[in-house]
C-alpha cells in the first residue's frame, strides 16, 4: 500500500497554509461552454455520422436531377420516335472508355444480312461471333454500334430509349420527380393525420383513446397491398388516388408513435408543473409535448419516404401505376423488366435509381434517429 | 378479427359491384351472355339484396367465377391450385431468413462497433432498402441469363432438383429483406439486453460472457421477434406478387397481377381476400404465441 | 410554533381518490387516498411521510387538482376547491398554490431554456413585457443561488441540485402562498439535500410561505416540518407535532417506521432493534371500526376505540412521568 | 478494532472511461483493504467512483472503461490481470455481488428458481434435483416464505424487497467468501431496507462473509460498517473505523457530509455544501474538495495531500492535518451531534 507513514510529512512553506476563500461566498459558477440547443446538438451528431452526410448529399443530387434533369437534353418525356426505338445508352466522353458507347449485341442474325451494307451500314458492325448453322442458314451474333446502324451518329441518348423511342434519361428524371412527389405528399399527409389523431388519443387518453386505437387496430389488420389495390381498383389510377391509397393505412404508424410519445410525456413532471402553473391544453401540447417528440417525428417521416417510394413502384409493377405517358420509377422499372434479356439497360437505370434513393433515405433516417436519440443526450 | 373480415368483405363487394361498367365485360361475350351472368349473380336486383347475396356466397366459399383468365371457373378453384407454390415459396423464404438473420444479428451485436458489425450493418441497410423486385431483376439477368447458373424462369414441369433450382432465385430475392429485418431487430434487442443489469447479475454468478449472453440476453431477445414476423410475412407475400411475375411462377401473386391487368375483378377480389385471411391468421397466431412465450402476459402481470 | 395564531389555510376532509383501470372482470380499483382528513395552518411546514405507494404523492397532486378527488372536500382559505373544474377555479388554484417536483431531470422541459421555463407562469398570468419578465427571472434566480448567465442555458447543462433550484424558482415566481413540495430532495445527493432544504427554509421565511412537504425520509421531514402526518396505504395513520411524533409515536406503523430509519451514529446504530409492522396481526378491526382520534391535543392516531384507550393510558403515564 | 487477515487488497487503482466528450477519470488511485470477516463501507455521492471501483473488482466494467493502473490482490492473484475465463471462476464462487436495483437485475423472463439453480450448476457438482433442493433451501435462508412455490414464479410476481432477497440468494448460492453490496437498499423503502440490512448482517455471521458495502446513506454506514472509506472525486479522502469517521472526522468533505444530513435530534441550520461536485472530465488538481471548502488553503489548490495518519486505524488526506496548518473549526451542527453521541447516544 502506498500510504504515507507518520514520519513522512512533506515540508511545505508556511505561507501556503493561508485560507484563500474564507470571505468569498462560494456560488455556482457560470458555464464556460456555449449553450447548445436541441437541434444544434442533433446537427453536430448528424454531421459526425459520415454515412448520413453522404446520404444527404445523394438525396440532394437526386432531388435536383428530379427537378432539373429533364432540361439537360433536348427530348421530352413523352416525345415518341419510331425511328429511334430501343436505342442503347450513349454518353459523350464515356463512350471513348468503351462503356455507354451506343453498342449493343444483336443475336441470331443471318450472316448474309450482316454483310449487306444496306442493312448494316459501313462501320456499324464491330464484331461478329458465335457463328453457327441453323437449318442450313448461317447465323451469327453481332456486336454493333447501334447509333451508326440507324444513322444517328450525332445523337446521344444518355440512358437509351424505350420501345417507343422515348428518351430514358428524361423519363427517369421525370419519373423520379413523380415518385418523389407521391412519396413526399403522402408522407406529409400521413404525418399530419398521424400527429392530430395520435395527439388527441394520447393527450385525452381513457375512453377516447381506447376507441380511437380500436379503429387503428381494425384498419391496421388489412394488409397494405390489399387496401392499396382495392382502393385503386375502385377509384382508378392516377397520382391523386395513388397518394390517397398510400395515406389510407399509412398514417397509422405515425399516429401510434405520436400517441406513445404523448402518453410518455403527458405525465412527465414538467408537464404536470406547467399544468399547476395554469398553462392551457394547447400550450402544453405545442410547447411541452410536441417539441419533445419532434425527433422521432422527423425520423419517422424519413423512414416512411422509402416505404412510399417502394409502394408506388410495387403498384406500377402490378399494373396499377400511373396512366401513360406519365412515368414513375416503378413504371420504368416494370417496363424495363419486360425487356430485361434483350435490353437490360432499360431495367438497370431505374433499378439503380430506386436502390440508391432508398438506401440514401434509409441511411439518412438512421443518422437522424441516432442524432435525435434522447438516451445519448445529456449523459456525457 | 371478425369485424375486420366483415369490413374487408364489404369493401370487396363495393369494389366489384359498384364499379362503373359490368364486371362481366368481356369482348368475347355477347350481351345476352353478360345479362344472363348478371342475372345469375342477382346483379339486376337492388344493391342491398346483391349485398346479402354476396355475403351469403362469400360465407359458403362461393366468391364468384373468373371472367377472363379462366372463364366460368369459380375463382376459389382458380386460387386453390395456385396456393401451394406461393405458400411454399413464402414459407421457405421465411424459414431461411430467420436463422440467417438471427445468426447475423447475434454476430453483429456480440462484435458491436467492430468490423463484423460494420459489415453486417452495411449489408442490412442495403438489403432493407433495395426492393425485392430489383434484386429479382438483377439476379435474373446476371446469375441466370449471363452466368447461366440458374434457370431464367421457374419451371413447374421440371422434376426433382431442377424444380428447386429454378426456385432458388425467387426465394433468394424474397429473403434478402426479411434477413435484414431480422438481423437489425435482433441486433438492437440484443444490444439492449446485453447491457442490462440482469446480464451483469448473470455474469457475477460466474457464467462466462458467452454463457450469460446465450442463456439470458439471447433468449430474451428472441421473444419479441414474434412482433416483427407478422409484418415480415405479409411483406414477403407482397414482394412475392411481383417476384412471382418476374420469374413466371404460377402462384397467387402472379394471378393477382394478371387479374388486375385483365380487369378480372372477381378474381382480384378473391386474391385480395386470400391475402387478408392469411394476414389476419398471422396476427392471431402471433397474439397467441406471444401469450405462450412471455410469462408476464401469460400469468397476467401488471408491470 | 404559535398555537394561538393558527389559521387553517388548507382543510382536507375525508378525501378519497380512486384510480380504476381495465374493464369488466379485469377492472381493478386502487384506493390511492382513502378517506384522509387534516388541516394545514398558515405559515407552517406540514410534513407528509410514508413509503412508496402509500398515496402521499397522489394526495399532493389532488390538492392542486392534477387529479380529481373521488369524494371528500378540499378547502383552501375556506373556499371549496374540490368541485367541478371551471376556468375560474383553475385560475384560483394556480394563482395560490404551486408545486415543486421530485425528479430534477424529469421536471424540467429539456427543450426550453431556464428563462423560458421560469417565465412560463408569468406569461400565463398575462405579463406581456419580455423585459419585465426577464428582470423577474433574474431576480428569482439570484434568490435561489443561480446567476443571470444561467438563464439562457438548457436544463441538461445543470447538476441535480441546480435543476431542483430552477424548479423552485419556477414554482415561486408566481408568488403562491402555499407550496407543495413533493419529495424535492429524495433524488439528490446527500451533500446537495442540505442546500435545498436550507434554501426552502430561507424562502419560506422571506416569502411567508406555507409548505406541505412530502417525503419518505423521516429524518428530513422531522427536521424540516412543524407537524408531520404519517400515511400508510392511503390512510393517514398518525398526525402530530414533529417533536411529539418522534418522542411519542403511538401507531405501530409509525413506531416501525421510526425504528427502521438508520441514524448516522455508529454507537447506537449497531444495536438498533427494528420493530416490524404487520397490519393483519397488529389490529383487530373486525368488531370496532377505526378512525382518526385525538389522543392528546394536536396528536391524532388512526385507531379503534380500545386502541384509543390504550394509547390514551400510555400517553397519560408518559405525561405523569415527565 | 481487531485487524484480521487481509483477504482483498486494492492498491492504487485508477479507472477511466472513454466517452463522446473525452476521458472521464472515474477512479484516481484508490487503495483499500478488506480483512476477513469485516464489513467495510465505501461512502460517497454519485459520481465519486465508488460503484466503478467495485465493478472493477468484479471484472464487469463496460467496454469503454480502461484500468489505467493498480492491482487488486485476492488470495495472491492480481484480479486486474485475469482473463475472462479465469474471472468467470472467481465471480460467484469467490466474490458475490448484490446490485442496487432488484427490479432490473433479475431476468424478467426466467423463473426465479432457474436463476438460482443456474448458479449452483456452474460447478457441475450437483445434479439438477440437488440444485433444486439447494435453491429452495437458499430461498428459505434469505427469508422467503413458501420457497417451493416461489421457486416456480417469475420476478414480476415478487415485491421489491423479495426480489432483493432473491438477488442475495443468487449472490450467495456458491458460497463466496467476499460479498460486495452496491447500494443494495437504495431502491427500497426504509422498513424493507432495515430488514434487508439485518438479513445481510445475519448471513455475514452465519457464513463468515467479508463485505464491501457501497452506499451514500450515512445512517446505513453507521449501521453496517466496521471500517469506513470516504470517497470524493475518484479518491479516498479519509478512512478509519466507524467511530473514527463519525466521531472524529478530519477531512473537510467528511465533515461537511456529516454536517449536511439531519438526524432525529438535529436543530438549527444544516451545514450545506456549496457548489457542485467536480466534472471528472477535468479532474481537479490538489485537494478535489477545495473549491467547495470554505477553509481551503493555498496548498489545497496546488498539491495533492498525502494520507496523514491520525491514529493506527484512522487516516485522512487533507492538508489541514499538516503541522503547519491552522486550526479549522468543526461545523456547529456536527460539533453538537458529536457531543450528543459521546454523551452516550444510548438514550434511544
Amino acid at each position: 500500500m502506498t500510504m504515507d507513514t507518520p514520519n513522512h510529512i512533506p515540508d511545505i512553506p508556511q505561507e501556503k497554509f493561508k485560507f484563500v476563500q474564507l470571505d468569498q461566498e462560494i456560488v455556482d459558477s457560470a458555464f464556460e461552454t456555449e449553450p447548445i440547443g436541441y437541434f444544434k446538438d442533433a446537427l453536430i451528431r448528424l454531421r459526425k455520422n459520415k454515412a448520413s452526410v453522404v446520404a444527404f448529399y445523394i438525396i440532394l443530387v437526386i432531388s435536383s436531377l428530379a427537378i432539373f434533369g429533364q432540361d439537360f437534353n433536348p427530348y421530352t418525356f413523352r416525345q415518341q420516335n419510331p425511328e429511334r426505338t430501343n436505342m442503347p445508352p450513349r454518353v459523350p466522353g464515356l463512350e471513348k472508355l468503351g462503356i455507354m458507347d451506343g453498342t449493343t449485341i444483336l443475336r441470331n442474325r443471318r450472316l448474309d444480312s450482316v454483310k449487306d451494307p444496306n442493312q448494316f451500314p459501313e462501320g456499324s458492325v464491330i464484331r461478329v461471333f458465335n457463328q453457327r448453322t441453323v437449318r442450313g442458314v448461317e447465323m451469327v451474333d453481332v456486336k454493333v454500334d447501334y447509333y451508326k446502324l440507324v444513322g444517328a451518329e450525332d445523337e446521344y441518348y444518355w440512358l437509351g430509349t424505350d420501345y417507343l423511342g422515348r428518351d430514358l434519361w428524361t423519363r427517369l428524371c421525370r419519373g423520379t420527380r413523380v415518385s418523389l412527389i407521391i412519396a413526399l405528399v403522402s408522407v406529409v399527409t400521413n404525418i399530419f393525420i398521424g400527429i392530430v389523431y395520435g395527439a388527441i388519443a394520447g393527450y385525452y387518453g381513457g375512453k377516447t383513446d381506447m376507441y380511437m386505437m380500436r379503429v387503428c387496430e381494425i384498419i391496421n389488420a388489412f394488409p397494405q397491398i390489399v387496401v392499396v389495390t382495392m382502393f385503386i381498383l375502385f377509384f382508378g389510377t392516377g397520382m391523386f388516388s395513388i397518394i390517397m391509397a398510400l395515406v389510407i393505412r399509412g398514417w397509422i404508424p405515425t399516429a401510434r408513435l405520436i400517441r406513445a410519445q404523448f402518453l410518455r410525456f403527458k405525465n412527465r413532471e414538467y408537464v404536470l408543473a406547467a399544468r399547476t402553473l395554469g398553462v392551457g391544453d394547447l400550450a402544453i401540447i405545442f410547447r411541452h409535448i410536441l417539441p419533445n417528440s419532434i425527433g422521432p417525428i422527423i425520423t419517422r417521416a424519413m423512414i416512411t419516404i422509402p416505404g412510399a417510394i417502394f409502394s408506388e413502384s410495387f403498384l406500377a409493377f402490378v399494373g396499377l401505376g400511373l396512366k401513360a405517358p406519365e412515368p414513375s420509377i416503378g413504371i420504368l422499372l416494370s417496363q424495363g423488366q419486360k425487356v430485361l434479356l434483350q435490353h437490360p439497360y432499360q431495367a438497370f437505370a431505374p433499378s439503380l435509381m430506386i436502390s440508391v434513393l432508398m438506401i440514401a433515405f434509409n441511411l439518412f433516417a438512421n443518422g437522424l434517429r441516432d442524432a435525435f436519440d434522447p438516451t445519448l443526450r445529456g449523459q456525457e | 378479427m371478425c369485424i375486420t373480415l366483415f369490413i374487408i368483405l364489404t369493401i370487396a363487394f363495393m369494389v366489384v359491384r359498384l364499379m362503373p361498367g359490368s364486371v362481366y365485360d368481356n369482348p368475347e361475350y355477347s350481351i345476352e351472355i353478360i345479362q344472363a351472368l348478371e342475372a345469375k349473380a342477382q346483379l339486376d336486383k337492388p344493391w342491398i339484396i346483391q349485398y346479402f347475396h354476396f355475403l351469403k356466397g362469400a360465407l359458403r366459399g362461393d366468391w364468384g367465377v373468373s371472367v377472363k383468365i379462366a372463364p366460368c371457373v369459380p375463382v376459389f378453384d382458380v386460387i386453390k391450385q395456385r396456393i401451394p407454390i406461393t405458400i411454399l415459396l413464402n414459407i421457405i423464404s421465411l424459414v431461411i431468413s430467420l436463422p440467417i438473420g438471427i445468426l447475423a444479428g447475434t454476430v453483429a451485436a456480440m462484435n458491436r462497433s467492430r468490423m463484423p458489425d460494420h459489415i453486417i450493418s452495411f449489408l442490412v441497410v442495403n438489403f432493407i432498402s433495395v426492393p425485392s423486385f430489383v434484386f429479382a431483376t438483377l439476379m435474373q439477368y446476371f446469375l441466370a441469363f449471363k452466368a447461366g447458373w440458374f434457370p431464367i424462369v421457374y419451371s413447374a414441369t421440371a422434376a426433382g432438383t431442377a424444380k428447386y433450382r429454378s426456385m432458388m432465385l425467387p426465394m433468394l430475392a424474397l429473403s434478402f429483406g426479411p434477413i435484414a429485418t431480422v438481423t437489425r431487430y435482433l441486433r438492437g434487442e440484443l444490444i439492449e439486453n446485453l447491457s442490462s443489469e440482469y446480464m451483469l447479475l448473470a455474469r457475477t454468478k460466474g457464467l462466462t460472457k458467452y454463457q450469460a449472453a446465450f442463456r439470458h440476453a439471447f433468449r430474451n431477445s428472441c421473444v419479441p421477434l414474434a412482433n416483427i414476423i407478422i409484418p415480415m410475412f405479409t411483406g414477403i407475400l407482397g414482394g412475392s406478387l411481383v417476384v412471382e411475375r418476374i420469374f413466371a411462377i404460377p402462384g397467387v401473386g402472379g394471378l393477382m397481377v394478371e387479374s388486375v391487368s385483365t380487369s378480372d375483378h372477381f378474381l382480384t377480389v378473391a386474391v385480395l381476400l386470400f391475402y387478408s385471411v392469411i394476414s389476419l391468421f398471422t396476427i392471431l397466431l402471433v397474439d397467441i404465441s406471444y401469450g405462450i412465450i412471455d410469462p408476464r402476459i401469460r400469468l397476467g402481470g401488471n408491470e | 410554533m404559535q398555537i394561538d395564531s393558527r389559521q387553517p389555510i388548507l382543510e382536507v376532509e375525508n378525501l378519497r381518490v380512486v384510480f380504476a383501470s381495465g374493464r369488466g372482470r379485469k377492472r381493478i380499483q386502487v384506493n390511492a387516498v382513502d378517506g384522509v382528513s387534516f388541516e394545514i395552518y398558515q405559515g407552517e411546514t406540514f410534513g407528509l411521510v410514508g413509503e412508496s405507494g402509500c398515496g402521499k404523492t397522489t394526495l399532493g397532486r389532488t390538492i392542486v387538482r392534477l387529479y380529481s378527488p373521488t369524494s371528500g372536500t378540499i378547502r383552501f382559505r375556506g373556499r371549496d376547491v374540490s368541485g367541478p373544474m371551471t376556468k375560474e377555479l383553475r385560475q384560483y388554484i394556480t394563482d395560490n398554490m404551486a408545486m415543486i417536483f421530485q425528479d430534477p431531470v424529469e421536471s424540467l422541459n429539456p427543450r426550453m431554456t431556464v428563462q423560458e421555463i421560469i417565465e412560463e407562469g408569468l406569461k400565463v398570468r398575462g405579463i406581456k413585457d419580455p423585459e419585465v419578465r426577464q428582470e423577474m427571472v433574474f431576480d428569482i434566480l439570484s434568490k435561489v443561488g443561480l446567476t443571470r448567465e444561467h438563464a439562457s442555458r438548457f436544463p441538461h447543462e445543470f447538476s441535480g441540485g441546480q435543476r431542483q433550484r430552477i424548479g423552485i424558482a419556477r414554482a415561486l415566481i408566481v408568488k403562491p402562498s402555499f407550496v407543495i413540495a413533493d419529495e424535492p430532495v429524495s433524488a439528490l445527493d446527500v451533500s446537495v439535500q442540505a442546500q435545498i432544504i436550507n434554501l426552502m427554509n430561507d424562502l419560506k421565511s422571506t416569502l411567508g410561505l406555507t409548505i406541505m412537504f412530502i417525503a419518505h425520509d423521516l429524518s428530513v421531514v422531522k427536521y424540516f416540518s412543524d407537524r408531520v402526518g404519517v400515511m400508510y396505504y392511503g390512510k393517514l395513520v398518525e398526525l402530530a407535532d414533529s417533536g411529539e411524533l418522534y418522542r411519542n409515536p403511538l401507531h405501530p406503523y409509525t413506531r416501525s417506521l421510526l425504528s427502521a430509519i438508520p441514524q448516522p451514529n455508529p454507537l447506537t446504530e449497531r444495536h438498533r432493534e427494528t420493530i416490524s409492522y404487520d397490519p393483519a396481526t397488529a389490529h383487530d378491526y373486525s368488531a370496532e371500526k377505526p378512525s382518526l382520534r385525538e389522543v392528546c391535543p394536536g396528536h391524532f392516531v388512526y385507531c379503534s376505540e380500545s386502541e384509543f384507550e390504550r394509547y390514551f393510558d400510555r400517553q397519560q403515564t408518559r405525561a405523569s412521568m415527565a | 478494532m481487531k485487524t484480521g487477515e487481509s483477504i482483498l487488497t486494492v492498491d492504487n487503482l485508477s479507472v477511466s472511461f472513454r466517452t463522446y466528450s473525452g476521458i472521464v477519470k472515474a477512479v484516481r488511485g484508490v487503495s483499500f483493504e478488506l480483512n476477513k470477516g469485516e464489513t467495510i463501507c465505501i461512502v460517497g455521492e454519485s459520481g465519486s467512483g465508488k460503484s466503478v471501483t467495485v465493478k472493477t473488482i468484479m471484472g464487469i466494467l463496460p467496454p469503454s472503461a480502461v484500468i489505467e493502473s493498480g492491482t487488486i490482490n485476492y488470495k495472491g492473484m492480481d484480479l486486474t490481470k485475469l482473463t475472462e475465463e479465469e474471472y468467470a471462476r472467481i465471480r460467484g464462487k469467490e466474490i458475490g455481488l448484490i446490485f442496487q436495483d432488484p427490479l432490473s437485475s433479475l431476468n424478467p423472463l426466467m423463473k426465479i428458481g432457474r436463476q438460482i439453480t443456474e448458479a449452483l450448476l456452474i460447478d457441475k457438482e450437483m445434479s439438477k434435483r440437488e440444485a433444486r433442493e439447494a435453491a429452495i433451501e437458499l430461498l428459505g435462508a434469505v427469508g422467503i416464505r413458501d420457497p417451493e412455490q416461489r421457486f416456480e414464479q417469475y420476478p414480476f410476481q415478487f415485491s421489491g424487497g423479495m426480489r432483493q432477497r432473491v438477488v442475495i440468494a443468487i449472490a450467495l448460492a456458491r458460497n463466496p467468501e467476499v460479498l460486495i453490496c452496491d447500494e443494495p437498499t437504495t431502491a427500497l423503502d426504509v422498513t424493507v431496507q432495515a430488514r434487508i440490512l439485518n438479513l445481510i448482517n445475519e448471513l455475514k455471521q452465519k457464513r463468515q462473509l467479508s463485505i464491501i458495502f457501497i452506499t451514500h446513506d450515512l445512517g446505513v454506514v453507521a449501521h453496517m460498517a466496521d471500517r469506513v472509506y470516504v470517497m470524493y472525486a475518484g479518491k479516498i479522502v479519509e478512512y478509519g473505523t466507524a467511530e473514527d469517521i463519525f466521531l472524529e472526522p478530519a477531512h473537510p468533505y467528511a465533515r461537511a457530509l456529516l454536517a449536511s444530513v439531519p438526524d432525529m435530534e438535529t436543530e438549527g441550520r444544516l451545514a450545506s455544501i456549496p457548489g457542485a461536485p467536480p466534472n471528472m472530465l477535468h479532474p481537479p488538481t490538489g485537494d478535489g474538495f477545495a473549491p467547495r471548502n470554505k477553509y481551503a488553503m493555498q496548498i489545497d489548490f496546488e498539491e495533492e495531500p498525502p494520507m496523514f495518519r491520525i491514529s493506527d486505524t484512522h487516516y485522512a488526506a487533507t492538508w489541514s492535518l499538516h503541522p503547519s496548518a491552522p486550526e479549522i473549526p468543526m461545523p456547529d451542527v456536527l460539533r453538537e451531534r458529536i457531543r450528543r453521541m459521546k454523551e452516550g447516544g444510548a438514550n434511544r
